[in-house]
């Protein structure tokens, strides 16, 4: 089967998944509506009804698919986290975008263009049969002593002594909060009360002392120091201290 | 047919690489026109449709291959085809490591934005590309082969036509841009509300 | 030349083994008469003192084989280029083994951070290393040869120069294949991002 085959009927679309592709390459149908799941279960249907597993379609759908899931995340990400994440301005970010997918874009050209040459070559075969052995190895043992210089070698061990650079991580920001340090704050306040409000625990902290903080708080659940409750999504969460229960080592050390 | 010419057949049986009169000249001891002139000798005598074998220019020199003619009974004898065919994958690398040598393996990976191991591990198998050394970071750096210039009918990587061609025309990449632009705008747009 | 003649040469030209009648007769799908008069027809084309090539009847059956009067110059061609170049790849994985033996082949592979089957392949053909046993996990490990202490002018495995002046952190204290091998890690771990 080809990929071209598979049709979808989704909410904001309805046709072959080809043509999904084209028009959300065009902006003519909007990644941010397009439920993906939707996508991906109906080609599992369609294996289901096909019954066999082509390894080259389903590896392209793979790969097309997590194109347009990150394709996607950046279009839902809001613009402040990209820019701190790219560390680009909209202008800059654009540049860099489009300059990367013209570099993508071009080798996929060339690639089209190799595949034809090689359908245009006639059908001719080289030979691969080996020398005949009375040619093969005569060359280095009928060599006058020192040829090659012992130097060379050790020039090469050396080069394999080298270690890489250090990765440069000084353009992502820093991570400046850590899991132990709001394992404590959370102690903290538990302490003085036996139930708090997430939102109160977090209220002013940036997005990743939030994600941090969460993070902190699953410690302590898996600990059983503390339990919690969320009545619907996006609700408000409500912490609470877990009766009995002792505050143990530093986080990270069970 | 002429001494020189017997020779230079032979030679071209045996060398699996193609090649080239400046080679030939050295271990014959010949000059470049008695070279030539048997080459002349030799393409005559393997004109189309008078041998099974057939002798072709590619990758700076000459080589000899099979006729077409034969293609069917080789394939027999043989049991294997021609070329194995090549994914779009493989395709894709191998175009990067033709137009961009050298380039690493992680190079690979961010023109195409997927990892490239094993494209990268079954052009080498074939032996379409090769290791050529390292780079500043250490990493192994890739070409191509002669395999391949042969394969693809080349005479050199030099040969393959200018990438930029395939670029699309200013207006659509004005278009691009703008498209991008207004998409961080409106990503920005979102972010303020 | 009759096209069955033809078909012919060109399956002996890309067989490596000589080709039996009824192999002939198989892929073509012609009787034995017809590939026996094709055979006699390709004897004459390659009567000796015509071709570069000459036809051999052997036990096995058929086989084309260089003329002996191309012999000086085939030795000049592929003694030379052969002997003057190491690639890359052979050269680090020569090193290695001339350093660290016995070593085996995923060692090897760990220092380098790629694959090392061909270079250890070609070093073994060329009779620059050779097997001496197996490693405590089974593994086959290497060591170089007394030819390649003969192209590199040594009197034994001990004489090798001191890494020292090409060693980027000398003042490291561990053991060379304790150093080589981390390194190597951590080149594996840059490729594989």
């Amino acid at each position: 089967m080809h990929l071209a085959e598979l049709e979808l009927d989704l909410d904001v679309f309805s046709g072959p998944f080809d043509l999904l592709l084209t028009l959300v390459l065009r902006e003519e149908v909007d990644l941010r509506e397009l439920a993906l799941a939707e996508v991906v279960l109906a080609y599992l249907d369609h294996l289901d009804a096909r019954g066999d597993l082509d390894l080259e379609v389903t590896t392209e759908f793979i790969v097309l698919v997590a194109a347009l899931l990150e394709l996607k995340s950046r279009l839902l990400l809001p613009g402040e986290e990209l820019e701190e994440l790219l560390e680009l301005e909209p202008g800059e970010a654009a540049e860099e975008l489009l300059a990367r997918m013209l570099e993508a874009r071009r080798y996929r050209a060339a690639a089209a263009y190799l595949a034809d040459v090689l359908a245009d070559q006639p059908a001719v075969r080289f030979r691969e049969a080996p020398l005949p052995a009375h040619l093969r190895r005569s060359s280095l043992e009928e060599l006058e002593a020192a040829a090659w210089d012992p130097a060379t070698l050790a020039r090469a061990l050396g080069g394999l002594l080298a270690l890489p650079p250090k990765l440069d991580f000084s353009h992502i920001s820093v991570m400046r909060v850590s899991v132990a340090e709001r394992v404590a704050h959370l102690r903290a306040l538990l302490r003085s009360a036996v139930a708090l409000s997430f939102d109160d625990a977090v209220r002013g902290a940036d997005r990743m002392t939030v994600a941090v903080t969460l993070w902190a708080l699953l410690e302590l659940y898996k600990r059983g120091e503390a339990s919690w409750e969320q009545i619907e999504p996006f609700g408000e969460i409500t912490v609470r201290r877990v009766p009995g229960a002792r505050p143990g080592g530093p986080a990270g050390t069970p | 047919m002429s001494e020189l010419a017997r020779i230079i057949e032979a030679l071209l049986f045996l060398a699996s690489d193609p090649l080239a009169v400046t080679e030939l000249c050295e271990v014959t001891g010949e000059s470049a026109a008695a070279v030539g002139a048997a080459l002349e000798e030799l393409a005559e005598a393997f004109a189309p449709g008078e041998r099974g074998l057939v002798l072709r220019e590619l990758a700076g020199g000459f080589t000899l291959a099979s006729d077409p003619i034969a293609e069917a009974a080789a394939r027999a004898l043989l049991a294997k085809p021609r070329l194995a065919t090549l994914t779009p994958a493989q395709l894709e690398t191998l175009a990067i490591v033709a137009y961009l040598a050298p380039v690493s393996r992680p190079e690979i990976a961010r023109i195409r934005g997927v990892n490239a191991d094993s494209p990268v591990a079954s052009l080498l198998d074939r032996g379409l590309i090769e290791e050529s050394g390292r780079s500043q970071f250490g990493a192994v750096v890739y070409r191509t082969t002669t395999l391949f210039l042969k394969v693809f009918g080349l005479q050199g990587a030099g040969e393959l036509p200018d990438v930029a061609q395939w670029d699309p025309t200013p207006e659509e990449q004005r278009a691009l841009r703008e498209r991008l632009l207004a998409a961080g705008e409106a990503r920005a747009g979102i972010a303020s509300e």
